[in-house]
């Protein structure tokens, strides 16, 4: 498992290329691996957005997303697994977020890796604050984030 | 009373929006026992109008307004998350 | 859309990078990428496999995957995507698959991605042959195929 | 009859398993209008013992067994698929 918090730019694919040649050259027992990036959109609820400002909450960051890649290797038979997260200032077309899972067959890596993406968007304590033509505004959390989180 | 005379040193973080509203992003508060993570925050938020959803977290850890703080407590209030 | 049939062992993220480069610098209206890749493992219905001959159905291998990848673009709103497959003698760990597809918004990928790779297991004109200490033998299909494929 | 005359030629091609047990990958052979998938099927594997399911493709699409073939089809035995 791998977590890493990255304040510029960066190359996912190639992070990946790096990731697999020390670590998992030898586990032939890898059948699937699925990925996903999010990267930045330069248009959000109707307005062009010039930058955003990816604010998090050091050490609960690191340590919540410890724990959501935690869940989903237990419950998935994870064999391995990666997330890099952007904080600091992004603009358009640069990657956000990275979560990559390898397991056996692919029906884990798939339901894994959709897993983690959900429990990071709705737990992780990250924040957006966008740069639009009409100033600076924070970014409202999608609308099915579940209503009892500060709960859990 | 003698365990009035007891205090606990917390530490306050603030992120997003709320920072914003508090106009900091962290501080030091003393507390009685016995205080909970709502009473903070009524304190904290007293001179500012912050109507929207408030997260509370604990020493990382996500908990409810009930929460009853110990010494050395780290303590967050902010905004639902936005990350991915 | 990009579809490729590699008869040589391929860096699948070395071709996403440069598939990125080439083709999807100024897309930003893309917000998600979802990637599959399937790999091959060293062991199948308990027997230790050694190799494995991928043979394929040229032209209708091309034509069926361009189908595949029509359906789930218009589907799902994708914006672009790849497939790469590799045929020929493959070993153990060898990338052997890789989908991927852009969009705006994370489910779109996601979703999109997956019926990819369904399609593909379940449509595609590719065989496996594995090489174990017994023999070879050829691989029988996943039982969840669907029986009336013929008929599609 | 005038167009029992008329002779077509289609070519056959075998993947997999049943490439194998045919022996051969493709071959061509003459037909006459009215005959099916099903009919080339049961000829060119009149000599062998083939029990798995059989996939047909003409032309690269998959069709059923009562496919009607026209002169210069390419017709296609397989195994049901495993790729990926």
């Amino acid at each position: 498992m791998y977590i890493e918090i990255i304040n510029e730019e960066f190359d996912p694919w190639q992070k990946l290329v790096e990731y697999k040649r020390s670590q998992l050259k030898e586990r032939t027992n890898i059948g699937a691996c699925s990925v996903f990036l999010g990267t930045m959109r330069d248009i959000n609820s109707g307005d062009t957005i010039k930058s955003m400002e990816l604010q998090h909450y050091p050490d609960m960051t690191e340590s919540y997303l410890e724990k959501i890649i935690d869940s989903s290797t237990k419950k998935f038979k994870i064999i391995d697994s990666i997330v890099l997260h952007r904080v600091g200032l992004v603009t358009p077309s640069d990657p956000i977020v990275l979560v990559a899972t390898w397991s056996e067959h692919r029906d884990e890596a798939f339901e894994a890796t959709r897993q983690i993406m959900e429990s990071l968007k709705s737990e992780a304590p990250f924040w957006k604050k966008e740069s639009t033509d009409k100033g600076f505004r924070w970014v409202e959390p999608e609308t099915n984030q579940t209503d009892n989180n500060s709960e859990v | 009373m003698y365990h009035s005379l007891i205090i606990m040193v917390i530490v306050v973080k603030y992120f997003a929006s709320i920072s914003d509203a508090i106009g900091k992003a962290s501080e030091k508060i003393n507390i009685q026992p016995g205080v909970t993570a709502d009473d903070v925050w009524s304190d904290v938020s007293k001179d500012i109008k912050y109507t929207g959803k408030v997260m509370v977290a604990v020493n990382h850890e996500y908990v409810d307004m009930n929460y009853l703080l110990q010494d050395h407590d780290e303590i967050a209030f902010f905004p639902p998350v936005t990350g991915g």
